[in-house]
């Protein structure tokens, strides 16, 4: 067992990824020289050097589309998009070229490109800065979606995501870069299911990425007051491990979805929506989901935080919910 | 694998191939108008007819192992590429025997034989996608060729301009290809861009630029052939303007209000079909006799891609979520 | 009353607006010279000049942009985006900037822009040009998103998508351009609320858009086997009108969202999580939803028609709601 | 309103001006530095040191009815264009009583009153902006400017070149200042541009274009005059690569891997402060006890900023969903 941050785990995995494949690259904004804008990438420009860490221009459509050209060329390339805020610009190549050229050309071609953000809000970087777009992203065919959780999950998803013949993309919450843990290298992760971070049997709490560590929290002081939740990470959100969702609905029969992402049309929507259609809709309790509020997020520490999910949010849900 | 030789070899036996090359796409485009007025083929088509010497100019350049990018205006660069007429035809009936199973149509014809890459249609969108062939290319030492396809219209988007700045920064072995026919759907060259010069701005990147007479294929099969032993040798982009016409609308639903009828007539007597015709028969290169040899072969051609295509059969809708993501090992 | 087209709808709201208002122009590809890639605009640029009919070159960020930069400037574009498809290049512009100036200035500027896109699919254009994306664009804070369905509201939001003082994205189904409709000129509509097309007390069918006609054909198929549906058409995907779909739900207690957008992370999904939360989920029946299937849209003609809602879709997704 | 001279008068008042400006800048971000890690400040912080003569040459040439559209790194701008330092430092608290009533924070800053614009930080999103502001101008007949500030980085960016485009091809009043401080966070020039002579990269559009040095206030004062007369002339766009350097690092997470020590002090040396107080000095413009005066004027306004900004109050949470779209008449 190591204890590593999970930016070292997701170096680790990038660098065990480029000893093990030659194909294997990193590209992106600031990189290399600088060591990556969350250092994620530190030390990896003096080991492989600038052709296989190769710091790009601020061209997120070029290079993103570079990178899906150099996939279908042979490599495995590692795309990072310094924050999600910016892959805007890149979504005509994501969702025009990365996602259906496999389509498109009746299965010819295919695109093995990992697409690596940062996402998420909390630092106080204001409405351009802080979006959550992994649920929204996650509406498009023909791409993974990944939202690692946990500091081995940030390690662990980087080689079956490079395994992957298909598009994927890793939101990677800014504010796990610093959270550490014990971990066995090396990390192997799939990239299919959820995983169930907490047991419990009164309510489920099911959430990803950075609130997960909110709905672990929550549930540790609910335990105080004798409410046993579950919390199920989802991990991957598109495709939605379907199964594990309903197991965890069919044992403690009650749900609140914690989600980052602004409320309307976010990925809450879409898990209720389904627990809906699969049958239960005779829950004991509504279902209930703890999103962002539909506001561009304001820098004010004291806004951002109530435009945010949060532990007491969660607890005070869930309590309506559980009708105490 | 030899390169193709820097210099153009005129003799006969190419002549009637260069020849040969832009009847066939002639030819398979006129029946394609056809088909499309017949409803057999839907969606939108766009057509290459007048601007067949820029396809067959540029592919005598290149090697088996170079790729291609194109637009949704490129029958004529897959069937010179040497993706059969049926399969192509085959594509735009959406039958499952064409060349991208039926998923694709006219916009995105596509073919892992012939490394030809589709067939975009989000204008600009194949950029990019050529400059990262181009860097595995280059990554893995492989003196291979990317020549990418656009209109003069594309070089207005952000994503031209991060092309070609990545192509140059990185030196990347691209060949772009700028068809400039004068017109973005009906925007007009002087109202789409500042400095109508394509050629010129491309030299902005610090990219070799040339350019060359689109309506003349000995021309650009010769400016093709030195900017691909200049990829080859260099590995650096190289960017080639052709100038060029299209004699039909943009595709099948355009008036074109905004061009004059004398304006394409014009063109049309420089035509790259009638203009070499001319000049191969004038200086003795062809004779009546291989005209129509030609336009026999071709009309076979286009006839048994017909009937491939009348004779290729619906994918299942059952297949519907095929292609989307790899079909999993159970 | 005249009869006219969609089209000619749009062409003659804009018209309207322009001659009112000196402030009001379009942009956009080919608006001008060429008439319109649908010909919305055609014979504008002969009455109105190439000033305030401006065809711009294929730069979808860059004159998207300068909308938001006019508009904040105190003109009125109109900016036509040909196709959702190409929004994608300008969605930076959209979502970073005239979705938030409002918001990040503390209220000192505001972006009165409205922005125009064809939409949908259905025309055997292939994966890259059948986007649906008006239920996607409706998760962002700081828009409004109209899906005009019917040729009145062609025509009757474009004036109050004008004096809206925030951006407002206009969503004009392609394959509706050619429907026509005998109306009263001028339109007045309003682009706060849903509108019910037809009554019916067995079950609702919420839709919007493309799917509109689809909806209301199935209405009459089911009406002949004795089944009373009743139409909602959204109108307004952002802010949705909860109180127009809470109503019509109570009144048959019974849904289908018909939504021509991918399923998961749909609007539809967005609804019925709404309905849950809104306390309806004792309804008799589950809630369903048909939507596109989860692939990029095939060319075949075949393939495409089995990836869209279907009017015989819809009926047999009512008879399953209805247990028939 | 008459418009500035297009020629600098270097008198003692302007002198003055000139060096007060710098200092204010200067002074106002070394405190704010110092909230930042007293966590009075948050979030990112970009400063502007080592830059100031670009800020306070181009604004002397702006009128108030002029536009600014400016970067993340823009608290300069904002200084220099009438923005009190108080709400600007109260913004940077996420007081209401900020300039963006605490919703932007430091790289937000807007002031309807100055038409100061932001404050933009997406990479290259203000040009289209700015470009739009210009096209209102121009539709209504206004001959006003609008000056748009970024650095070089944003040059390799796609909206660069769309805007640039637009504004050539619409002759539309934007005056373009690209802040070359030869690094986008920690990409140097070279690893961004296959064209690093940025200023000529601009007349590739056929845009009038200069570089200048962006370390001499009085060049860059002199350069932004005439740019922006040539503007209010012609109604063109003027585009002024001003070349200069950031002393600091690019935010304050930032552990300045990719440049030496030594390149920074050679730069310090060249600082624009440094070297026109030395300038006018020696040319008797200025004495030092104007020096001192400028000092503690501008320690007295920081002190007040300061002062302003924490005893500024925070807006009620309940206000959260406020300024999302307009407030709507019940
Ligand atoms: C990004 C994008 N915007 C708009 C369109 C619609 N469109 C298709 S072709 C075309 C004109 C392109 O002109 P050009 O690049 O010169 O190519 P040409 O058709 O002349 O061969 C336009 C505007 C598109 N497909 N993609
Ligand atoms: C589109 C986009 N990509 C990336 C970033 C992250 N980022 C912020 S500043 C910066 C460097 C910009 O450099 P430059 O334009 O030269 O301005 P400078 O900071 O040097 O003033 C980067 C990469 C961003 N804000 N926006
Ligand atoms: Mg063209
Ligand atoms: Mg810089």
């Amino acid at each position: 067992m190591t204890l590593m941050s999970y930016r070292e785990a997701a170096r680790g995995a990038i660098r065990d990824a480029m000893q093990a494949d030659s194909r294997v690259f990193l590209m992106g904004e600031d990189v290399g020289h600088y060591g990556g804008c969350y250092a994620v990438s530190k030390g990896l420009l003096e080991e492989f050097g600038p052709q296989r860490i190769r710091d790009t221009p601020l061209s997120e459509s070029g290079f993103t589309g570079a990178g899906i050209g150099a996939a279908m060329g042979g490599m495995r390339p590692i795309v990072e998009i310094m924050t999600c805020n910016f892959s805007l610009l890149a979504l005509d190549q994501i969702m025009n070229n990365a996602a259906t050229i496999r389509h498109m050309s009746g299965g010819q071609f295919h695109v093995p490109l990992v697409i690596r953000l940062a996402t998420g809000g909390g630092r106080q970087l204001g409405a351009q800065h802080s979006h959550s777009l992994e649920g929204w992203y996650a509406h498009i065919p023909g791409i993974r979606v990944l939202a690692p959780a946990t500091v081995e999950d940030a390690a662990g998803m980087i080689a079956p995501s490079l395994a992957d013949p298909d598009p994927v993309l890793i939101f990677e919450n800014a504010l796990l870069y610093n959270d550490t843990a014990e971990i066995e290298w090396p990390v192997a992760a799939d990239i299919d299911h959820a995983a169930i971070r907490r047991h419990g049997t009164d309510i489920s709490l099911i959430t990803y990425g950075g609130s997960l560590g909110k709905s672990l929290a929550a549930a540790e002081q609910m335990a105080a007051e004798g409410i046993s939740a579950e919390v199920l990470d989802l991990r991957v959100l598109r495709p939605l491990d379907d199964d594990a969702i309903m197991a965890t609905i069919a044992k403690t029969r009650r749900c609140i979805i914690v989600d980052e992402g602004w409320r309307s049309g976010s990925i809450s929507a879409e898990i209720m929506a389904r627990v809906i259609e699969q049958g239960f809709w005779h829950l004991d309790a509504p279902l209930a989901r703890l999103c962002s509020a539909e506001v561009p997020i304001p820098y004010a520490q004291h806004l951002e935080m109530a435009a945010l999910p949060s532990v007491d949010g969660i607890i005070a849900a869930a309590r309506t919910v559980l009708g105490r | 694998m030899t390169s193709p030789a820097p210099k153009v070899r005129l003799d006969r036996q190419h002549c009637r191939e260069l020849l040969h090359q832009m009847i066939r796409i002639r030819r398979f485009e006129e029946k394609c108008a056809e088909l499309y007025t017949q409803e057999k083929i839907r969606g939108f088509l766009h057509l290459y007819i007048g601007e067949e010497a820029v396809a067959v100019g540029v592919m005598q350049a290149l090697l088996p192992d170079d790729a291609i990018v194109a637009t949704y205006r490129e029958h004529g660069h897959a069937l010179v590429r040497g993706v059969s007429a049926g399969r192509i035809l085959a594509e735009m009936y959406g039958k499952q025997e064409g060349c991208s199973r039926g998923r694709g149509g006219s916009m995105h014809l596509f073919d892992a034989a012939t490394r030809f890459y589709g067939g975009n249609a989000i204008v600009g969108g194949g950029l990019p996608v050529a400059t990262g062939l181009a860097l595995a290319d280059a990554m893995l030492s492989r003196a291979r060729v990317t020549a990418c396809f656009f209109g003069e219209g594309a070089v207005a988007e952000g994503e031209f301009h991060e092309s070609m700045n990545l192509a140059a920064l990185w030196q990347l072995p691209v060949l772009f290809v700028c068809e400039n026919n004068l017109y973005a759907m009906g925007t007009a060259l002087d109202l789409s861009e500042s400095q109508t010069d394509i050629s010129a701005k491309a030299a902005s990147y610090n990219i070799a630029s040339e350019a060359v007479d689109g309506m003349n294929v000995v021309n650009v099969e010769a400016a093709a052939r030195k900017a691909a032993s200049a990829i080859r040798e260099t590995g650096k982009p190289y960017f080639l303007e052709c100038r060029t016409y299209r004699f039909r609308a943009h595709s099948m639903f355009d008036p074109q209000l905004y061009r004059d009828k004398a304006e394409v007539e014009e063109w049309t007597e420089k035509g790259p079909i009638r203009r070499f015709t001319q000049w191969a028969l004038e200086a003795g290169e062809l004779h009546e006799a291989d005209l129509q040899d030609i336009e026999a072969i071709v009309a076979q051609e286009v006839a048994e891609a017909v009937a491939f295509a009348e004779a290729g059969t619906w994918e299942p809708v059952a297949d519907l979520m095929r292609h989307v993501g790899a079909e999993r090992q159970p």
